[in-house]
């Protein structure tokens, strides 16, 4: 556990107990929406977490803020273990280094607060500054995410402004009070393509300048090739590949991350992209049979797939895989093209 | 430029504003705010509008003047007993918005906290708050307010009383539905993360979103507050020291205006109750889409 | 609440006394003065109106305490020292034709805990007048013993008396012979002559009536309501009944016989049978006068524990033989009692022994009486219907006698101008509306008579200022029971000033001195009798007295 | 002659704020069998467009002027009966929220039987028998036909709604926004079947989108759009490689290309204009990194750049120089300040 | 369901006995002896502790018994038994056609969305709201009956008319003749909610993907109207019908006295007023069962009408 990691977090579970509808009695059955998770990050570094609709990514990133209590495993926070945190001292103080990026602009401020009360919030709850101080930290944050003149936005309301513009005020009131960590989830998928390079390009400057480590979900794998150091592909709770982001998009060793990698199109009519054809069943997160998860789409199971659950072992430096075939045959199918179920 | 001082003053203002506009901004409701308004104007100047005093038995040389038509000097006739009914309904609105407003206010206050705490609390508050709820919808109003009426005597504050132990209900489960998708609203989690308070994210996050909500149903309650009166009234069971719109109606009929086709007894009372509770569905944009929005469950 | 709330209305003109006395200990409190509501009794709740304003003038403070009829008896009769002022009414019954009932049970100090002197009136000397006129059997000495007795109430004025009413009964003329419809003084034509003799004038055989109240029992042991004794007159026949003329005649006796002042003979009609078709007997008529002796039937124990006992002498004639004279044992005994089938009550009353319960509550499933009448169906809080017995020895013109619930009075007048009912026999609301009502339409005649009942508040004896009887002289006096019947009854009313109506000419007294003369005259015998008022005009206990009840 | 010929089509809101021009002077065509991508930002008309070929715009928007030629017919003009029994038997459409396009309280063939029975004049038999078909041909399981909508996931609900758009043959598809909610597998799962389908079944398409790549992956044309207006189009493969309107070329930056890791991200700054008070001149103007005094005053016309390639921009003579300079990243951050 | 009831007995039993006054004079009737009296203080287990007498009360309750009346002085059950089923038929015909017209008029009005037709209509829609109940009920009396003589004024059926059961009424047409104008009276007060929640789920439900969606088919628009639009609106109308009852309940309260209805509401309000305590709370108490129920109902049918709530 080296000092410098500023999330370390082992086997971290999130499973959530299923509600009978009608009649709402727990039936015991959970889902299993994370399903014991492992990465650290270090100081200033970037992880993208990407996956399919329903992974566990958001979950994983509400762990990470103690938006939810983990059901097992740990979680250290710049060094201490933070996974059950109580004491209400101690949750202001995390949370006074641990902020979020959301999705939707436009649902993550109040409608009914002035841009100036949303970043004012954080300020009072933490007992920054004095009034007047605080209308001067105000000022700045709004200048840092690029807002000038800051004051013309003060008494903006958020239908007033535009999801750029919105998603940068996020980032503002993200920023106001000096966070170490920062989670992004999805934090430009409801932005019009035009302007969402220049949210991108804002926080990867702002993480920079300010050493934030980051936390990037999206299930746009060319974002985070663009945002992040390290990547993270999941699948139904579980990481399937984890690496340094380039090792990981450039040789993708898990049939799934395979299969992910060619299903996205580029931006060119020449470079069409091969037929992936895995099927598109995605069993219920709830109840999981034993063994891979991705054992009934993956055209290489075999077995041992449907008995045991693979590990995420390491393959090449820091590039961790969890594949029976991958470490048994030793890359046999490295490169043969996924094809057909 | 922006000195905190003069920032506060002009949120203040904004606000203020903002809550003018919400009235300009539709014709209904700004029929049913002129209405409110103008009850509210004859609430004050009651004693100077109303020509007599509602109680009083009017004699002319010494003889009742009881059942007068309507004329110049009593516009809307006298009653049986020869009480001025034009003062009557003058003063009829004192005890139509006493009643209607604190009746509003607490089921207002009590359903939306409610509404709040077990749509924020999801859980074991929820449930609890919810099975109150549900044992409140399981209770009949009317015989309810009678029962008590009954036992605590007839007095409009124990209609009052009636309607802030019950009336909260529907309230409390429309702010509920509204808070749980106010709380699945990032904002809410924003704070959350920001280290705000549950009290905190309740009152300064949540409130402001769903209070033109509860505020609609405060105006509807109003008008089930007036109601109300008038049916306990009717019935028989009303505060007789008051002369409430209900009362003059309940006198009209134990009196035989109608058989008398006195209208200018039996309807005035009744139109004006009818504009009072219309001011509140009116305020209410004037319609029932917020007033049930949905009683899907959640 | 402000001005919607009740004011002191102090009228123009009238000058409140004022001195220079401050003497808060002398201020009389605050009196309360209990009325029902507006809705079910209009008159009585304008009436306290009305006293509550002259006794403001007076100087007094005083207010309504308005409450249900329950609320307020349970209070008048059970906590008899709680109150000030209460509205009142005596209603007519046709066995208060005879005046004993209201000269004795009113006002001897026999019934000052806890029978019907609920005021506390107590005056010996009035006392032994009543009880005199009880034993009394010669009629003109007799009358002036009731004579005195109402000189001395009015002298003393226990009651404030307001008006007698008129009782006003409407039927439909095109359904019924005119001359059919009989007029009983002090009970109007709704009455039992008139179900009797009413004669159809076409296809509609159904007298029909209305009812506000709902029908509790149909019982012939138990007093309940007052519309379930319209039905038990009809089913269950008795020995005697009070006659048009207010007098008691024989009914299923043929003949009644005072053999000496304590025993009287009794000969049934012959024939009569129960509706079951068993014949009537003497000993079921023994049995219906010793049963309630027994404690299954409380309420008629009353009217039979003056007898001590009864001979069966043959099939169709028995002898009483009273403890002692009574004046009035036709009215209260003879013509009280229902006659009832033995052999259907003889197990019902014996496994009612074994119960908790008493007579009262057990209901017939089909009652079985003797009556003119039998009793066909019952929806409950709707109408109950009865069929004429057309074998019994006085049998009715008519089929059916359908009394229809109908608790808005607004509907029963309605009813018996579109038809609906024929004849209107409840009707608390305006008479002078229905007179017009019926003026205008042809087919309904309006019959008024003034009530053997009467109206009152009463004042409570036990307690200051009301044990003084100059004070309730003047409040009688502010009493304008002119205006009361020219106001609130519209003059389908006279102005009362006795226990008797008017209605009975042969027992009421004609002069009586009665206080009145409004507000300047009750001052006047106030300031007499040493009353003062304060600075503020409050008016004060005679000096020497002080306020002893403390709110 | 071409399947559909929209001419100067222009398309009105009418608002609290005043007319908002949504649709302004589009005209565009589309060969049998062929498809053509339209893209641009939220907002800009793409599915205002589409609602108006087929006529089923909000009720406050109408048709305000020019031509939808389709078969030679002009639906603009034909009664509303002509154009119900025009929809869906030869054109039918994909709506862009496809998830929640099926009645939640009927079971899926329902919708099926319903079309086929009332517009396809089957009995109910054929009708379920089609049904089978079509399921088959999207590769949906047979059996869930009877299930309910909210039974299926997205990717099959969107399967299920392509199946229904093909079930009366018709000669045009308009796909508006297939594939955005769903997953990159599926979508691309979802794209190559209708690309599948419509070259089996020789069926034209207008396949809406603001991603670039769908288009460059699925069409044969495309048509950029900006703020009401068609600013550039003709074959994907030039506009893409060639852009030739300083938008288009803005876009290109924009997008993140998998297969170019280093490729550094340029937005376009600003936002577009209000289409109730629409600036005069060329509408990009106000974010064009390039614009002149002449494009605040003129309306560029499309011009013909290449064979069936068109562009709407003053300055197209030296267009190949700007396409150059829109690849700095310097050349963007200048035009908000 | 059973759990609301037992909370809604033990608040009653509370309310009863816990009220100003003499706790026990709700239980006994004043005009009793004093032996008399004790008795029934015996037999209601009055004179036991209070948490005692909860369970004398709540073992009576599940036997059906709910004392005897005061007034009527016999068993309450049997008594509210026989005024219950002309409750129930004004409720249950009054609350069908509110219904049915409310959504047919809702679908009416939103079809009619933004004409004069429109406002008009919710204008006088939410006029029958806000009119106080027995005030209509009287002016349609005065109308219908005094005036036009068109229906009778009071009852349930004409004078002296028999049924020999239960189900022979239901099929006279006489009990329909004066069913009539208290039916209308309840129903132009139920009518407002239905229809102005169909209108306003109607313009929702009319924005929604599938119903565009049924445009671009070409399908005809009356049959979108019906089956997309109103079928999807008239699912949360459904459970307001639970709400409809509790308007309804209190409703038959004011109108059964103003029609002289022979019905529940009335016997309640009867029972308040002479202090017939035990008939009151077992009227309170059916009641308040009918509305549970009814509430349950509407939950039942709900989740049978929508698939999209899970059964299982
Ligand atoms: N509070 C919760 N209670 C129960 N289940 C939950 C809860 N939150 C999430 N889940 C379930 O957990 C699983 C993972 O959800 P999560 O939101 O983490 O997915 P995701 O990867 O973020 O998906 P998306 O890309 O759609 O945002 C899903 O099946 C979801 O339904
Ligand atoms: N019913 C309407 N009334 C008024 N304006 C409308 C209406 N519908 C759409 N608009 C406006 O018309 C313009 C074009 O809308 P349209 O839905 O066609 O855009 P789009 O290109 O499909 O966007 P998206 O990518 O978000 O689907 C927008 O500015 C929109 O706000
Ligand atoms: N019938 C009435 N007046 N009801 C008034 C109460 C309305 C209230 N929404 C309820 O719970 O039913
Ligand atoms: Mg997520
Ligand atoms: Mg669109």
């Amino acid at each position: 556990m080296g000092k410098s990691n500023v999330i370390e977090v082992h086997d971290l579970k999130m499973h959530f107990p299923v509600r009978q509808n009608l009649f709402k009695r727990n039936s015991g059955d959970s889902l299993k929406a994370v399903d014991g998770v492992s990465f650290s990050i270090p100081k200033g570094q970037s992880l993208g977490i990407a996956g399919e609709s329903g992974c566990g990514k958001t979950t994983t990133g509400k762990m990470l803020l103690q938006l939810y209590e983990p059901t097992g495993g740990t979680f250290h926070f710049n060094g201490e273990d933070v996974t059950h945190i109580k004491s209400k001292k101690d949750i202001k103080k995390f949370r006074k280094q641990a902020q979020l990026m959301f999705q939707n602009p436009f649902e993550a401020l109040n409608p009914r607060f002035t841009i100036f009360r949303s970043l004012l919030e954080p300020l009072i709850i933490h007992g920054i500054g004095t009034k007047e101080e605080r209308v001067t930290l105000v000022k700045e944050a709004l200048e840092r995410v690029n807002l000038h003149p800051a004051e013309t936005y003060f008494e903006k309301y958020p239908h007033q402004m535009s999801g750029g513009q919105l998603q940068r005020v996020v980032l503002a009131r993200a920023l106001i009070i000096d966070p170490i960590f920062i989670v992004a989830d999805e934090p430009v998928s409801m932005l019009d393509v035009s302007v969402r390079a220049g949210v991108l390009n804002l926080m990867k400057e702002v993480t920079k300048s300010m050493e934030l480590t980051t936390v990037y979900i999206s299930h746009d794998l060319s974002l985070i090739q663009y945002m992040c150091e390290q990547t993270a592909i999941m699948y139904l709770g579980k990481i399937v590949e984890i690496g340094n982001t380039r090792e990981v998009l450039a040789n993708p060793q898990h049939p799934y991350t395979q299969a992910l990698i060619s299903a996205v199109p580029v931006p060119d009519p020449d470079q069409k992209s091969e037929q992936v054809n895995i099927s598109n069943h995605v069993p219920s997160p709830i109840n999981l049979p034993p063994g891979c998860h991705f054992q009934n789409r993956c055209p290489y199971a075999e077995a041992i797939c449907k008995q045991e659950g693979p590990e995420l072992k390491e393959t090449t430096d820091g590039h961790k895989v969890a594949c029976h075939m991958v470490h048994d045959k030793n890359n046999l199918f490295k490169e043969k093209k996924i094809v057909t179920v | 430029m922006y000195s905190g001082k003069n920032l506060w003053f002009r949120v203040f203002v904004r606000r203020f504003i903002a809550f003018l506009k919400f009235f300009k901004q539709d014709k209904f409701c700004m029929v049913g705010a002129i209405i409110y308004l103008i009850f509210i104007i004859l609430y004050i100047f009651a004693p100077m509008i109303a020509p007599y005093n509602p109680h009083e038995m009017i004699k002319v040389d010494g003889k009742l003047l009881f059942n007068a038509p309507p004329s110049a000097e009593h516009w809307l006739g006298t009653t049986n007993m020869g009480r001025d009914i034009f003062s009557q309904l003058i003063y009829g609105v004192r005890p139509a918005l006493v009643v209607g407003f604190s009746a509003a206010f607490f089921v207002m206050v009590v359903g939306t906290l409610v509404g709040l705490f077990s749509g924020y609390f999801q859980g074991k508050i929820d449930n609890f708050l919810m099975r109150v709820t549900d044992i409140a919808f399981g209770i009949p109003f009317e015989p309810f307010v009678i029962v008590l009426v009954a036992f605590l005597g007839a007095s409009i504050w124990n209609i009052v009383l009636a309607m802030a132990l019950l009336l909260w209900r529907d309230t409390a489960r429309v702010i509920r539905s509204q808070v749980l998708t106010v709380r699945e609203r990032n904002f809410v989690e924003a704070a959350k993360v920001s280290g705000a308070s549950h009290l905190r994210i309740i009152f300064v996050q949540i409130a402001p979103n769903i209070l033109p909500l509860s505020f609609l149903y405060g105006s509807l309650a109003v008008g089930w507050a007036i109601l109300t009166e008038a049916a306990v009234s009717f019935l028989g069971f009303g505060d007789p020291t008051i002369v409430s719109w209900g009362y003059m109606l309940h006198d009209a009929y134990v009196s035989q205006a109608l058989s008398r086709g006195a209208f200018h007894w039996f309807v005035p009372p009744g139109i004006l109750i009818m504009l009072a509770v219309m001011a509140g569905f009116y305020i209410g944009r004037g319609s029932e889409e917020i007033l049930y929005p949905r009683l899907k469950k959640h | 609440l402000g001005g919607a709330k009740q004011e002191t209305v102090t009228e123009e003109g009238e000058d409140p006394v004022v001195s220079e006395i401050d003497d808060p200990e002398r201020v009389i409190r605050t009196l309360e003065i209990l009325t029902r509501p507006q809705a079910s009794s209009p008159d009585e709740f304008e009436t306290a109106n009305l006293i509550l304003e002259g006794m403001q003038q007076l100087g007094l403070s005083a207010e309504l305490d308005v409450m249900p009829w329950e609320q307020m008896s349970d209070i008048v009769w059970y906590d008899r020292d709680q109150w000030d002022i209460t509205g009142w009414q005596m209603a007519a019954r046709p066995e208060r034709l005879d005046p004993d009932e209201f000269i004795y049970n009113l006002f001897h100090s026999k019934n000052i805990a806890d029978g019907y002197n609920f005021v506390g009136y107590n005056n010996p000397e009035y006392d032994s007048i009543a009880e005199k006129q009880r034993v009394e059997i010669d009629k003109e000495t007799r009358k002036q013993l009731v004579y005195e007795a109402q000189e001395i109430i009015a002298n003393d004025v226990p009651y404030f008396f307001n008006v007698n009413a008129t009782l006003n009964y409407v039927y439909n003329n095109k359904v019924f012979e005119e001359s059919s419809i009989k007029e009983m003084a002090g009970l109007g034509i709704k009455n039992f002559w008139t179900y009797i003799h009413a004669t159809p004038k076409g296809e509609q055989k159904d007298f029909i009536l209305n009812s506000n109240d709902n029908i509790q029992a149909v019982n012939p042991l138990y007093i309940s309501g007052s519309v379930d004794s319209w039905v038990t007159e009809l089913v269950w026949d008795r020995l005697m009944r009070m006659g048009e003329d207010g007098l008691p005649k024989p009914w299923a006796a043929e003949k009644v016989e005072w053999v000496t002042d304590t025993e009287v003979k009794v000969t049934l009609h012959e024939g009569m049978k129960w509706h079951d078709g068993k014949p009537v007997t003497a000993e079921d008529v023994q049995y219906s006068f010793e049963v309630p002796l027994t404690d299954e039937v409380p309420m008629y124990k009353p009217f039979v524990e003056n007898i001590e006992k009864i001979d069966v002498i043959d099939d169709l004639t028995l002898t009483f033989t009273l403890k002692a004279p009574y004046a009035a044992f036709e009215t209260a005994s003879l013509a009280k009692i229902n006659l009832i089938p033995k052999h259907v009550w003889e197990p019902i009353i014996e496994d009612l022994k074994t119960k908790p319960e008493n007579a009262e509550s057990y209901q017939e499933e089909v009652p079985i009486g003797s009556g003119p009448f039998k009793f066909s169906n019952w929806k409950f809080s709707e109408e109950l219907v009865l069929e004429a017995d057309k074998g019994h020895f006085a049998a009715p013109k008519i089929d059916r006698w359908i009394v229809r619930i109908v608790p808005n009075m607004e509907a029963s007048l309605g009813m018996i101008q579109n038809g609906e009912i024929n004849f209107l026999a409840t009707y608390l609301g305006d008479a002078q509306l229905l007179q017009q009502k019926v003026n205008e339409t042809p087919s309904l005649t309006m019959v008024s008579s003034t009530d053997l009942g009467f109206r009152f508040f009463a004042p409570n004896l036990r307690r200051a200022p009301f044990d003084d009887v100059a004070f309730r002289r003047a409040i009688a006096a502010i009493i304008d029971r002119d205006l009361l019947v020219g106001a609130i009854w519209k003059g389908f009313a006279e102005p009362s000033d006795s226990i008797i109506s008017s209605a009975l000419d042969f027992w009421k007294n004609p002069d009586l001195n009665y206080p009145s003369g409004g507000v300047e005259e009750a001052k006047k015998i106030l300031a007499e009798a040493g009353y003062e008022w304060d600075k503020n005009g409050k008016l004060l206990y005679p000096e020497g007295n002080t306020e002893q009840i403390s709110k | 002659m071409a399947l559909l010929e929209v001419k100067n089509l222009e398309i009105y809101y009418q608002t609290k704020r005043g007319t908002s021009k949504a649709v302004d002077d589009v005209s565009f065509e589309l060969e049998q069998g062929k498809s053509i991508g339209i893209v641009g930002e939220s907002g800009c008309g793409k599915s205002t467009l589409v609602k108006g070929i087929i006529r089923v715009m909000a009720k406050n928007g109408s048709i305000n002027n020019g031509e939808v030629l389709f078969n030679g017919k002009d639906l603009t003009k034909i009664s509303e009966q002509e154009i119900r029994s025009i929809r869906w038997k030869e054109l039918s459409l994909i709506p862009q929220a496809a998830m929640d396009s099926l009645n939640p309280v009927y079971p899926v063939l329902d919708a099926f039987v319903e079309i086929l029975t009332l517009k396809g004049n089957m009995k109910k038999k054929q009708a379920v028998e089609r049904a089978k078909e079509l399921f088959d041909m999207v590769g949906l399981d047979q059996k869930r036909l009877t299930y309910y909508p909210h039974e299926f996931s997205g990717g099959m609900k969107q399967r299920a709604v392509i199946a229904l758009a093909l079930a009366l043959n018709p000669k045009l598809i308009i796909a508006d926004e297939p594939v955005t909610a769903l997953d990159v597998i599926v979508q691309d799962q979802v794209l190559k079947e209708l690309t599948r389908l419509r070259e089996q079944l020789g069926i034209s398409l207008i396949l809406i989108t603001h991603d670039i790549s769908v288009v460059a992956q699925t069409c044969e044309s495309i048509a950029v759009m900006y703020a009401g207006k068609i600013v550039e189009k003709g074959l994907a493969r030039n506009v893409l490689k060639n852009p030739t309107h300083p938008y288009t070329m803005g876009l290109a930056n924009a997008f993140p290309n998998l297969k170019e890791p280093d490729k550094p991200l340029i937005s376009i700054e600003g936002s577009p204009p209000d289409l109730v008070d629409p600036p005069t001149g060329c509408r990009f103007a106000e974010r064009c990194p390039f614009k002149i005094a002449q494009c605040t005053q003129e309306e560029p016309k499309l011009v013909e750049v290449e064979v069936g390639h068109f562009s709407a921009c003053h300055r197209l003579a030296e267009i190949d120089e700007l396409r150059e300079k829109s690849k700095e990243v310097s050349t963007w951050e200048k035009v908000m300040s | 369901m059973i759990f609301t009831l037992w909370v809604i007995a033990t608040i009653l039993f509370f309310l009863f006995r816990l009220m100003p006054g003499n706790p026990l004079a709700a239980y006994i009737d004043p005009t009793f002896t004093k032996e008399q009296q004790d008795i029934l203080l015996q037999q209601f287990g009055l004179d036991k502790p209070l948490w005692q007498q909860y369970f004398i009360y709540f073992g009576n309750l599940l036997q059906g018994q709910l004392g005897d009346s005061f007034f009527f002085k016999e068993p309450v059950l049997e008594i509210i038994w026989r005024v219950f089923p002309n409750t129930i038929y004004l409720m249950i015909i009054s609350l069908l056609v509110a219904y049915t017209i409310g959504t047919l008029g809702g679908v009416l009005l939103a079809w009619k969305r933004g004409t004069k037709t429109e406002t008009t209509g919710i204008v006088l829609t939410l006029l029958t709201r806000s009119a106080p109940q027995f005030w209509v009920g009287m002016v349609v009396l005065a109308i219908f009956s005094f005036h036009l003589n068109w229906f009778p004024s009071a009852g349930a059926s004409t004078a002296g008319t028999v049924y020999n059961s239960e189900l022979e009424k239901l099929f006279s047409l006489d009990f329909y003749h004066h069913l009539f104008l208290p039916g209308l009276t309840l129903s132009i007060y139920l009518l407002g909610l239905p229809l102005l929640l169909m209108r306003s789920n109607m313009m929702d439900v009319m924005g929604e993907a599938y119903v565009d969606m049924a445009h671009m088919r070409g399908l005809k628009d009356w049959r979108i109207m019906l089956k997309y639009a109103a079928r999807n609106a008239a699912l949360p109308v459904i459970t307001a019908m639970a709400v409809g009852i509790g308007y309804a309940i209190g409703g038959n309260v004011v109108i059964e006295t103003v029609f002289s209805w022979p019905g529940l509401g009335r016997l309640l309000v009867n029972a308040v007023t002479s202090s017939d305590y035990p008939l009151a709370q077992g009227a309170f108490i059916l009641i308040a069962a009918i509305m549970v129920f009814m509430n349950f109902i509407a939950d039942i049918l709900y989740s049978l009408l929508d698939p999209r709530v899970v059964r299982r």
